[in-house]
Formats: structure tokens, C-alpha cells, sequence
């Protein structure tokens, strides 16, 4: 997926595409740098094609209109930001190859990762060899930052952490659990690394804050499988009385389908972490009431104008509802551009060092604030909460947010756990 | 690995009911697909690795005529003749054209569509994944049976499959249509040569396998959300059906289907995590002992 | 001309090839091109050993990717879990993929077409399937990552991307050359004989058997160092390079070059390469343009690139002969009659 | 019932026939007329099977024509071929192995190129009776003699007016060779237009009126089929065994 437009990278067209081509076949041979242009040039990696092509069109949506307004004021001195946007198919082998090509070829002075998570290692592999200032937007996987050895000084993440997420859903599923007396469980993830690991988290920290909870069951379902009937079933056999999944994107919205056939939300409680995001709750025709969901995002939390606004304006600009990626890759674009200004350069280092600790004002952040955390270069102190479904707007009416005082603490006790510090 | 939970499942009648029912219906949408691959490698000796794709192209036409209609069965049908007219187009325009051609071109062609096909969806429908909606008059509580849990939906899902697959073993045993495709998947010459057109023969196999594969689309809509990509998984499995079943055996195609099933809905309570794996060595395990499948013909 | 004596003119030009690619970068002084020529070895390498089976002796192999995954998966874990050298790791990985290769391989190739082809994936698939499920020694979906440490040996310093560099052409110079001196041998000329007529073989007193077993298990060798190749240069490994689509991608490079001239998959994996690096980097549409592009030669041409080469310049050649052999060639695959065949 | 007039119902005409690179036929010229049965005689490898392949529309001619009641047919499909009434029977009886006795002779049915509809189940059955009670059977299964009546029948049943016919009575024994003999008396006496190739010139003396002889792809003579047997040079040149 690529787009030269600055300014709108949402607007594509097939003839373009062709004359750029044709036009750019010759200079735009791989091998052949050309000279540093004018522009500011930002590269990001992410996914355009087959299954998680979402991911790509929301991801660039969010940080290209974060761009759009920095170019818009004037740029760096009249240096607006070019973005390029391309298509890693989803393969972990061709984002690296694509990072590569960004810095070694097209001359990027900024690399953006908005891949999935497993492209996410790949990346930072070159984030280190080639020192280029690195902003990893979509992978949630926390090792990416929390380990020393894979941490790297220029490598950002302006994306939520499954380690916040899971500390935030299991003290609010004890809380649940406590009132309504839940004591088994069972969990149905997808059978790959975030699933596995926000799984195993999520039921560590609903252990961590009510003893009493069991998990008597698990299920594992492929990525992107098309039909969750096998695991329903063993859902139903297994009879817990709740059940945690992490499935995402389509998948979950296929659980969710076939889930109702089986009637199984009126016979377990379901914490599903990823439905309170736009994508879902707009995509799925019979949402039932009573999901208990982590917030992603959603323009009524915070209850705040700004963040009201915010998704008023993308839904104009963009015809279509902000999801969970729009927010991360507009928070890290907007680091950056922040980051940019306050230094007046593009040098890596200086970058680096002031993006390291920066606080910036953003509609997604606890009190209108987002923090880069200096420690380990990641994203804290953005909205986190959970509640329950409804069927209709605005889905989830009452999130309770999760205080992070407690998620920075148990945190840091996970980091020491597994010898991050 | 979890032979205990496997071992409890099968003597528990509600388990096996639950898990039983869950593998037909996983087996039965498959069948759908892996009949028109059968088929169409058993007559035209073509791999056609773009058949996940027709599936697509089912469940998204039928996605389109369900938004305007609002009939699940306009849906359905939309999805099925939409992507038999595809397959006509797909056949005579593009595969007829490397029906000399070694297999492997062939299966070039295929992937090209698959290419074009997942890029077009995406252009047509958007990059998201859609839902299509559970159609109200399966909007009811699950059937209840010997402790089994029995989704109203997958009953009719199970039971329309069922009819096809009746429907097709006739059309393929016993009409004279049926009587024309076998013998030109033999001896395609000598059919020619007996005054009937085979182009016209090969064009209704593919127009065949799209019908079925567009139904199996959008019969399967309602609960399976719909992206550009959705056939690669099916088209995977639907190999394994066809090397299983015998290549070109409808009884065979069904046969294998409901066992893939089977091992995916009683495999996900035994091996969690092996399920996909299980497959392959079921799939290895025939072609040693039976390359040519538990119906196919010896000596093709 | 003696075997000996092409054996010297190949390895002729395999230096000079070699001192090349290895001065190339002066002219192209990009990471860019570098990182093309690694990727480039790893393709062409495996493409180049696909079509050892596909082409020399008529085995339909859709599951070499096996070979490619298990390269890569082998080197990266022994490099990661063992101080040994990296020679050491070569040699380890080339052991253990022919010990694989002679199990697989006695298993498959029995069987005829179809059926070889499937059972080849099914074993690919197997081995997909386990790297994906034994998450805590490969990482699972999440790939091996970590880097895989390189020491220095013979003062190559893989950590070096001119090294790496240089040792990736030369494997692949190295590995061109001694493909091509087996099909230029004795076997390689049964393996032919095998595929245009497999009958006749035992005739001649040819092992069947053994012959296509030696070829496979030679192939998978081969193979698995396109997948050594691959994991240096992203220092780690990933599924993908075990899934079903890296034989895809390989049979679409060996079909783009051509797959009766041995250069063939070589120049197919460029093609392919240079195709996916450019496309992505135009459009968006990337499906649709590359799509659209395999069909133009698959539809248009209807062989690789230097098989169609190599037909014109046998066509022109027999030109003065017989003008109008060459249209009935193409009258006589007449669709209804070959499809069946 | 027809007599022999002097209208052509099928012909070629000059037919050059390759196979790949390798040129089979040699300018190649027959004509058979309506009623008439006609020997194609020749040594194994001659061109007679590629004769019969070529006015079958299976091994398409590079030059020259062919022609199904004055129709030019040489750059058509098998099947238009067969729709314009020319039926093929092949040398090696190409019976639909794994079709019933019934079902492979359904699926010939067809009407003649001027709607003729003569031929039917029933009609094949009266004149092939050791078929009926087999009716059911895997053709596969049946004797090499039992499938060349089939294949026979099954042509019969396009209601074709020209017959090509590639040595019915090669590999046979004797018994069911008379018995072919007899068949194809009876489809001349009918008045079927009929193209025999046949290495064995006796089997053909009782049956066809007049012969050709091919040799090394090109047709060395042609006469009646009595003054072949009286012309011991020809014979013993491109026939004799």
C-alpha cells in the first residue's frame, strides 16, 4: 500500500497509481537513491492486503491527519511530511524488508511501524542496525519494550501495552466476579503470541485480585479462523460460568454471530476485551447486551469534548468511525511532530531524547495528557476502563475507567517477575 | 495434548451430539467447496486453487443482494448463480486458455485470481471486515437434544447441505448431463468425438463448482464475517477433502468433509493445538497407504 | 565437449560472475542493492533447487518450501542455542535436511504426479504446523526473533552487510554451479530420461526409485540452504517461510523464468523480486497489479521468460528447415484433446 | 433403405496431417460415396488411423480439406464433425470403462445431421443382441469383442450417415471377427456409407465394394476391392506382412 499524497492518503485511485508508475519506473528503481528531497519523509510499514487489510486503512488514516495539521501550520521552517505508505501483506519477513528499503533507499527520516505485532520484532531488528527514529503503533505485545534486550533507544510505542490491558480486565473482572459470584472460567483466544500472552495475563491478574476464580478450560482457535463452532461447543460442554477472549477484528465479530446461535451469552459471562471498539460494535448486526468489554476505542470515553470532537471530525473527514489503531497511530504521529517542533530538526538522536518522557495534550489521554514513558519508551496514562454492552449508540454507556496507579504498580511487579529489571 | 478430556467427551451423549453436530456443519459448508474442486480437477484435471476465492465472491454477492433485498434466500441464491456465472467467465476466458499447459501454469493462473479477485473485493466492499447479520427467522434459541446443544440455524444449515449434496450425487449419477461429465473426465476426445461440445462440458463443470462454492458462500454468510482473504483457509482444506475423498468422487468429497470435521470438532477437545496439524498427517497417512483416495479409482 | 572441460568453463564463469557481484556494490553503493543480492541468493538458490525436481525430473513438488523452512528454522535455532561456529551450523542443517529429505523423500516419491505434489505439501504443512505449535523452541507465529548471533570465521564477519553480502553471492555463485554440473552429469541426463519416459527406464536397469530419491534428496539439500540464506538475513525465522505459500512463490519464479533453461528460476526469482519490491512500492493495488502481470505471461507467452528464449532461438534456427513446423506445434494442443491427457 | 449412388458423403481432400514437427500424411485424397463401404488398407503405421483421426476432426489437417456432405469440416471440432453426421469408431475401443453397457450408449444419442432418429436403444439391441442382457454392465467388464460391438453401437447411435471405422476386427478371435463381418454386412446392406481401415484385406473381401491402399502416408492405390485381389504386385508391396 502506497500513497505519495501528503494530503490525503485515504485518496487513492487506480490511474493515479498507474501514471505514478509509469512515471516513477524509472527513477524509482529500488537500488537507485536518489537525492534527499525537500520533504520531511516518514515511511510506514503496515498491512494493505487479504485479511488484515483494515489495519492498514484505519492505522493510516490516524496518523496521516495528524500530519495533514502539522503540515497544514507550516512544517519544520516550510518542511512538510511526506508520508509513504506501504503494504507488508501481512508477512513479518516483508515489513523487515520494507524498513530496510525505507531507510536504506527511500532516505526516511522516520519509520513507522504499523504492523502486527510479530512484524513489530522484525522491525525493531532494524530499528537497531540502522538507528532510524522508530515508532511502533499497533503491536500491544509488551516484551517489544519491557525487555532491555529487545528495547532499543530510538524505538517508540505509541500504542496500549497487553500488560495494561490485562492488569485493567482482571481487576474488573474480580469485581464482576465478586457481585455476580463467578468462580469458572475458560478461555477462547486466537493461538498466536498476543492471544496466548493476553490470556495468560488476563487470568494471572483475575487470580491476583479474587482468589476464587478457577479457569477450567481453554480453547485455542487459529488466527483468522473462519468458524468458531468447535470451540463453542467445547465452550458449552465445559459449562463455565464466564469466559475471556481476546479474538479481534472479524474473527470476533464471527465469534460473536455464532456465539448467538448457541445462545451463549445468556448462559456465560462473556469478557471480551477487544469489542468496545467502533469496528466491532458498528460491524456486528445482533451486538448482545450484557458483553463485558475493554475499551478500544470510543468517542464517549473519555467523556470529554476534545475526544467527542475528535471523532466527530475523523467520521467527517474519513466517512467512517475512528477504531482503536486510528487513535495509536494519530498519538504517535503527533508525538513525533511534537517532537519535531520542539527540536527543530529531524536528527534521530535529538528526537529520540525528546521524545523519551514527553507528555503531549491529546483527547486519548487520562486528564487530556499522554505520557511516553521515559523508563522504556512506551505509551502510559491513556484511557483504559471496561463496561457493558448495549445494542445501540453509544454501546457501551458506562466504562469504568481503571485507575493507573494500580496498572503502573503491578506493572513494575511483572517487570521484576520476569527479570526486566 | 488432552486424551482425557477426549475420552470423557466420547462417552457423555450430550458431548458427542454437541461436537458431532458442530463437525457436519464444518464438514458440510466444506463440502460445498471441495465437491466443485473434486470436480473440476476429476474432469478437467485442473488444480484450481482459486476456488477459496469463488467461496468469497459467494458470501460477498450474497452480502450485496441480502443489504438490498433483505431475503436470506435472494441472498443465498445470489451468491450461488453470481458466482456460477463468475466461474463460466473464469473458465472460458482465463483456464481455458492453459488447458494444454503443464499443471503448474495453470496454478499460476489460479493464484493471479486470487491476487486479483482479494484486491477487487477490497476495492468494492472496503478494506473491513463485514457482518452479515443473523437472518431474524433463525433468530431463536438453540434446540435442546439428549443433553446436546443443536443451533436452529445449523439445523438448517445441515439439512439444505444435505439436500445439495443429494441433488448433486444425482445430477452426477444419474442424468444424462452427469453421464456426459464422467465420461469426459475419462476420455475427453472420444466424448468430443461422439458429436458432444466439451468446452461446453467444462465450462458447466466450473459453472457447477461456482454455484456450489457461491452457496456455500452465502449460505455460510450469516456467521462468518467477511474479509478479502476468507477462501484461503477453505481452499487448504478443501485439498485435503479432495486427496482424502478421491479426486473427481462426489461421495468421496462428502465423505472426506464430514471427517475433516469430525477431527477438527472432537481434535479441539483432544489436541487444542494440533488440529491443523492433524489434518495434514490424516491427509499424508491416505496418500501413502491409498494415493488415489478412499473413492477414488486406482490407476488415474 | 568432456564433462571435465565444462566443468572448468563453469567454473570459469562462476568466478567471474562471483568477482562481479562482488565489485557491483561500488557501482551501486546502496544497502538497497545489497539487500536485493541477499534476498536474491536465498530465491534463487531455492527456486534453482526446486526446479531440480520440476524441471530435470518431472516431480511436481508443491511442499519444497519444507527444505527452505527447515534451513532457516535449524541454522537460527543452533546459531541461537549452541556456541558452535557458523560453518559448524551450515553443516548441521545440511545434515539434518538430508536425513529429513531421505525420510519424506522415500515416502513421496513413489508417487506419481498429483499425488506426489500433495503429499510433498502435506508434509510442508506438518511442518508448519509444528513450528506454529511448538511456540516455546520456535516462537510460534511470533517467528524467531532475537537475532542469531554471527561470529567471525575465516575472516568473514556475517555482521557486516558487505560479508554478508559477499558470502550470499558466493553460496549462491557456489551452489548455481555445482546444481548445474549435476544435471550436465551422467544422473542428471537418467533424471531426464526418467521424466520423458518413465517406463522405459527399468529397461535400462535404472532404479527408479533411486534415481528420484537422490534428485529429491539432492533438491531438499539445496533447498535448505536458500532457507540458511534467508534467516541470515532476517536474522531470525519465521512461518511464513514454512508455509505453503513459499512454495507457491518458488513455482511462480521457476514458471516466470522458465523451466527448461537452468537459468530459468534464477532469472524468475529477480522477476519475482524486483515485481513485489516495485508494486509495493507503487500502488496500492498491489493483488491486481502483480496479478494482472502473471497472467500477461502465463496467458500471453504460456512458458517462463527464457523458455521462450530458448524457442525462438531454436525456432530461428530451424527456420530455414521447416517454416511451418512451428504453427502446428501450437495447432496440435488443441484443448479438448490435451486437457484430457 | 439407400443404394450406393455416386454422391460423396465425406471426403478429404489433399490432407497434409503433423503430429508435432513430424508429418504423417502426405497429400492425402479419398472420397467415399453414399452407400458405398470402403477398405483402407495399409500396413501397421501406414496413415490409416490418421486418415480416419483427420475426417474425424482429432488430428486437425495442416493443409487441404475434409469434407461431411459437402461442408468443408477441416478446421472444425470433433464434435461439429460428429453433428454433421460422421461417426468415429475408434481402433482401440475407447468404451467409457466405468459407464454401464446402457449408459455408454446413451450417451452417444443424438439425432442424424438431417434429424434422422432410426438408431435408438431398442434399435442397437435387435441389431446387436449379445448386448441386451449386458445392459447393465460395467463396460469395462466386458470381452474384447462384446466392447467393439459396444463401441460400434454407441456410434450408431448419432444416427451418423458416414462411418469411420479403425480396425474392428484387430486383436480379436475368430469367432467374434466372423461375427464383426456379419455386422458390418448388415450395415451395408442398410446402406451405410462405411470407411473401413484394415490391415487384413480378407476380412474386408466379403464386406467392402471398393479399396484404397496407403503406404508410408501417401495412397500408393486405389481400385475395387476384387481387383486388388487380383493385383499380387500391390499386395505383396503394401500389404504383405
Amino acid at each position: 500500500m502506497t500513497s505519495r499524497n501528503r494530503h490525503a492518503v485515504g485518496r487513492r485511485s487506480v490511474l493515479k497509481g498507474a501514471g505514478a508508475a509509469a512515471a516513477t519506473a524509472i527513477a524509482g528503481f529500488p537500488f537507485i537513491s536518489r537525492a534527499q528531497n525537500k520533504p520531511i519523509k516518514a515511511g510506514m510499514v503496515t498491512i494493505g492486503s487479504g485479511r488484515g487489510a483494515m489495519v492498514g486503512s484505519a492505522s493510516s488514516k490516524g496518523a496521516s491527519w495528524e500530519i495533514e495539521k502539522f503540515n497544514a501550520a507550516g512544517g519544520l521552517n516550510g518542511r512538510p511530511i511526506e508520508l509513504i505508505v506501504r503494504d507488508s501483506k501481512g508477512k513479518p519477513e516483508e515489513s523487515a524488508r520494507i524498513a530496510r528499503e525505507f531507510v536504506n533507499s527511500d532516505g526516511v527520516d522516520i519509520l513507522f511501524d504499523a504492523d502486527s505485532s510479530a512484524a513489530a520484532f522484525a522491525i525493531q531488528e532494524v530499528a537497531k542496525e540502522t538507528g532510524v527514529l522508530t515508532v511502533h503503533m499497533n503491536s500491544e505485545t509488551s516484551s517489544l519494550t519491557a525487555d532491555p534486550k529487545i528495547r532499543s533507544w530510538n524505538a517508540f510505542r505509541s500504542a496500549r501495552q497487553g500488560i495494561h490491558d490485562s492488569i485493567a480486565g482482571g481487576s474488573y473482572a474480580a469485581e464482576v466476579s465478586k457481585t455476580k459470584g463467578l468462580k469458572t472460567w475458560m478461555g477462547c483466544s486466537p493461538d498466536y503470541a498476543y492471544g496466548r500472552d493476553s490470556n495468560k495475563l488476563f487470568f494471572e491478574y483475575l487470580k491476583h485480585f479474587h482468589k476464587d476464580a478457577e479457569v477450567i478450560g481453554e480453547s485455542w482457535p487459529k488466527l483468522f479462523q473462519p468458524d468458531y463452532t468447535e470451540q463453542l461447543t467445547k465452550i458449552l460442554q465445559t459449562k463455565p460460568q464466564a469466559v475471556y477472549t481476546c479474538l479481534w477484528g472479524g474473527d470476533l465479530t464471527a465469534f460473536i454471530d455464532q456465539s448467538n446461535i448457541y445462545n451463549l451469552f445468556a448462559q456465560i459471562q462473556v469478557f471480551a476485551i477487544n469489542i468496545a471498539d467502533y469496528s466491532i460494535l458498528t460491524a456486528v448486526k445482533n451486538l448482545p447486551k450484557g458483553i463485558h468489554s475493554g475499551s478500544r476505542y470510543l468517542s464517549t470515553f473519555p467523556a470529554t469534548k476534545e475526544n467527542a470532537d475528535w471523532a466527530a471530525e475523523y467520521r467527517k473527514k474519513f466517512n467512517e468511525h475512528p477504531v482503536n489503531w486510528s487513535w495509536e497511530n494519530a498519538s504517535g504521529a503527533k508525538f513525533v511532530t511534537e517532537a519535531i517542533k520542539k527540536t527543530n530538526s529531524v536528527d534521530p538522536k535529538k528526537l529520540a531524547e525528546a521524545m523519551s518522557g514527553m507528555t503531549i495534550d491529546s483527547p486519548f489521554g487520562v486528564g487530556g495528557k499522554l505520557t511516553l514513558r521515559a523508563e522504556d519508551n512506551t505509551l502510559v496514562n491513556y484511557a483504559t476502563g471496561w463496561g457493558e454492552t448495549i445494542q445501540k449508540d453509544p454501546y457501551v454507556p458506562d466504562v469504568k475507567a481503571v485507575d493507573w496507579k494500580v496498572i503502573l504498580e503491578l506493572e513494575h511487579e511483572w517487570k521484576k517477575a520476569n527479570k526486566y529489571i | 495434548m488432552d486424551l482425557s478430556a477426549l475420552g470423557s467427551c466420547l462417552i457423555s451423549p450430550s458431548c458427542v451430539i454437541t461436537q458431532s453436530t458442530s463437525g457436519l456443519i464444518i464438514g458440510l459448508l466444506l463440502f460445498l467447496v471441495a465437491a466443485g474442486v473434486s470436480l473440476i480437477f476429476g474432469v478437467l484435471k485442473v488444480v484450481n486453487f482459486a476456488h477459496g476465492a469463488f467461496y468469497m465472491l459467494g458470501a460477498y454477492f450474497a452480502y450485496s443482494a441480502y443489504q438490498l433485498s433483505g431475503s436470506y434466500l435472494i441472498a443465498v441464491l445470489a451468491g450461488g448463480i453470481g458466482v456460477a456465472i463468475f466461474g463460466v467467465l473464469f473458465e472460458r476466458l482465463l483456464i481455458s486458455r492453459v488447458y494444454g499447459s503443464p499443471v503448474l501454469m495453470q496454478i499460476l493462473v489460479c493464484y493471479a485470481m486470487i491476487l486479483i479477485l482479494d484486491d477487487v473485493v477490497k476495492i468494492i466492499w472496503g478494506a473491513d471486515f463485514l457482518s452479515f447479520g443473523m437472518p431474524p427467522a433463525f433468530q431463536q434459541l438453540p434446540i435442546l437434544f439428549a443433553g446436546g446443544v443443536v443451533p436452529v440455524f445449523y439445523l438448517f444449515l445441515i439439512v439444505i447441505t444435505l439436500i445439495i449434496a443429494a441433488l448433486l450425487g444425482l445430477l452426477i449419477t444419474k442424468t444424462r448431463y452427469g453421464k456426459i461429465v464422467r465420461a469426459a473426465a475419462v476420455n475427453p476426445s472420444m466424448v468430443s468425438a461422439l458429436g458432444i461440445n466439451t468446452g461446453v462440458v467444462y465450462a458447466s463443470v466450473f459453472m457447477l463448482g461456482g454455484l456450489l462454492a457461491g452457496l456455500a458462500g452465502g449460505l455460510a454468510a450469516p456467521v462468518r464475517s467477511l474479509t478479502a482473504g476468507m477462501g484461503t483457509s477453505i481452499i487448504i482444506e478443501s485439498f485435503i477433502v479432495t486427496v482424502i475423498g478421491g479426486m473427481g468422487s462426489v461421495a468421496g468429497a462428502l465423505v472426506g468433509s464430514i471427517l475433516i470435521g469430525l477431527v477438527r470438532s472432537f481434535g479441539s477437545i483432544g489436541f487444542p493445538l494440533f488440529t491443523e496439524g492433524l489434518m495434514f498427517v490424516m491427509m499424508a497417512v491416505v496418500l501413502v497407504l491409498k494415493p488415489s483416495g478412499l473413492f477414488g479409482k486406482e490407476g488415474r | 565437449m568432456s564433462a571435465r572441460s565444462s566443468l572448468l568453463r563453469d567454473s570459469l564463469i562462476a568466478i567471474a560472475a562471483f568477482l562481479v557481484l562482488a565489485a557491483l556494490p561500488y557501482i551501486f553503493p546502496s544497502k538497497g542493492f545489497t539487500d536485493f543480492v541477499v534476498r536474491l541468493a536465498a530465491f534463487g538458490i531455492f527456486a534453482t533447487s526446486l526446479n531440480l525436481l520440476v524441471g530435470y525430473s518431472g516431480m511436481e513438488s508443491f511442499g519444497h518450501g519444507l527444505y527452505f523452512g527447515l534451513g532457516c528454522y535449524t541454522f537460527a535455532l543452533i546459531m541461537q542455542n549452541f556456541a558452535v561456529s557458523i560453518p559448524v551450523a551450515f553443516l548441521l542443517t545440511i545434515f539434518l535436511s538430508i536425513l529429513v529429505a531421505v525420510v519424506v523423500g522415500s515416502i513421496c516419491v513413489n508417487l506419481s504426479e498429483i499425488y506426489f505434489a500433495f503429499l510433498t505439501l502435506a508434509f510442508q504443512m506438518l511442518l508448519h504446523s509444528l513450528i506454529i505449535a511448538w511456540t516455546p523452541i520456535t516462537g510460534g507465529d511470533q517467528g524467531l526473533t532475537g537475532g542469531i548471533p554471527r561470529p567471525p570465521f575465516l575472516g568473514i564477519r556475517l555482521d557486516n552487510y558487505y560479508h554478508l553480502y559477499l558470502f550470499s553471492s558466493g553460496l549462491l555463485v557456489v551452489c548455481l554451479l555445482a546444481m548445474h554440473h549435476i544435471v550436465q552429469s551422467p544422473f542428471g541426463y537418467t533424471l531426464r530420461m526418467i521424466r520423458d519416459n518413465v517406463s522405459r527406464a527399468p529397461f535400462l536397469g535404472i532404479n527408479v526409485f533411486r534415481v528420484r530419491l537422490m534428485a529429491y534428496v539432492i533438491a531438499g539439500a539445496f533447498g535448505a540452504v536458500g532457507g540458511i540464506v534467508m534467516s541470515l538475513f532476517v536474522s531470525g525465522a519465521f512461518p511464513d517461510f514454512a508455509y505453503w505459500t513459499i512454495s507457491g512463490e518458488a513455482i511462480f519464479m521457476i514458471m516466470l523464468g522458465g523451466l527448461t533453461v537452468f537459468l530459468g528460476p534464477l532469472v524468475g526469482a529477480v522477476m519475482l523480486l524486483l515485481l513485489n519490491d516495485v508494486v509495493t512500492k507503487l500502488t496500492s493495488h498491489y493483488g491486481i497489479v502483480l496479478g494482472g502481470i502473471i497472467l500477461l505471461f502465463a496467458l500471453g507467452l504460456r512458458k517462463g521468460v527464457l523458455d521462450f528464449v530458448a524457442d525462438m532461438w531454436r525456432d530461428r534456427r530451424q527456420a530455414t528447415l521447416s517454416a511451418e513446423n512451428r504453427s502446428e506445434v501450437a495447432a496440435s494442443a488443441k484443448p479438448a484433446v490435451a486437457a484430457g491427457e | 433403405m439407400t443404394t450406393t449412388t455416386n454422391r460423396t458423403i465425406f471426403s478429404a481432400e489433399n490432407i497434409d496431417v503433423f503430429y508435432g514437427t513430424s508429418q504423417i500424411l502426405f497429400d492425402v485424397s479419398i472420397a467415399v460415396s453414399e452407400g458405398q463401404t470402403m477398405a483402407l488398407l495399409g500396413r501397421n503405421g501406414a496413415g490409416k488411423s490418421t486418415t480416419l483421426k483427420a475426417l474425424a476432426g482429432l488430428a486437425p489437417p495442416k493443409r487441404g480439406k475434409t469434407t461431411v456432405l459437402g461442408t468443408e469440416m477441416q478446421r472444425r471440432k470433433p464434435h461439429v464433425i460428429a453433428r454433421a453426421g460422421l461417426g468415429y469408431v475408434p481402433e482401440d475401443r475407447q468404451v467409457f470403462p466405468e459407464h454401464s453397457v446402457e449408459d455408454n450408449l446413451l450417451i452417444a444419442e443424438k439425432k442424424g445431421p438431417n434429424g434422422e432418429d432410426y438408431w435408438t436403444l431398442a434399435r442397437i439391441f435387435e441389431m446387436l443382441p449379445m448386448l441386451e442382457p449386458l445392459k447393465g454392465r460395467m463396460a469395462g467388464r466386458l470381452s474384447g469383442g462384446e466392447q467393439q460391438m459396444l463401441t460400434i453401437g454407441r456410434t450408431l447411435m448419432g444416427n451418423p450417415v458416414g462411418l469411420l471405422l479403425d480396425e474392428p476386427s484387430e486383436g480379436l478371435a475368430p469367432v467374434i471377427v466372423q461375427q464383426i463381418g456379419a455386422l458390418l454386412r448388415k450395415l451395408r446392406d442398410m446402406g451405410v456409407t462405411v470407411l473401413l481401415a484394415e490391415q487384413n484385406m480378407h476380412f474386408c473381401l466379403g464386406i467392402a465394394s471398393h479399396a484404397t491402399v496407403i503406404d508410408k502416408g501417401e495412397i500408393v492405390y486405389r481400385d475395387t476391392i476384387e481387383a486388388l485381389r487380383a493385383n499380387e504386385d500391390v499386395k505383396a508391396r503394401y500389404l504383405a506382412l
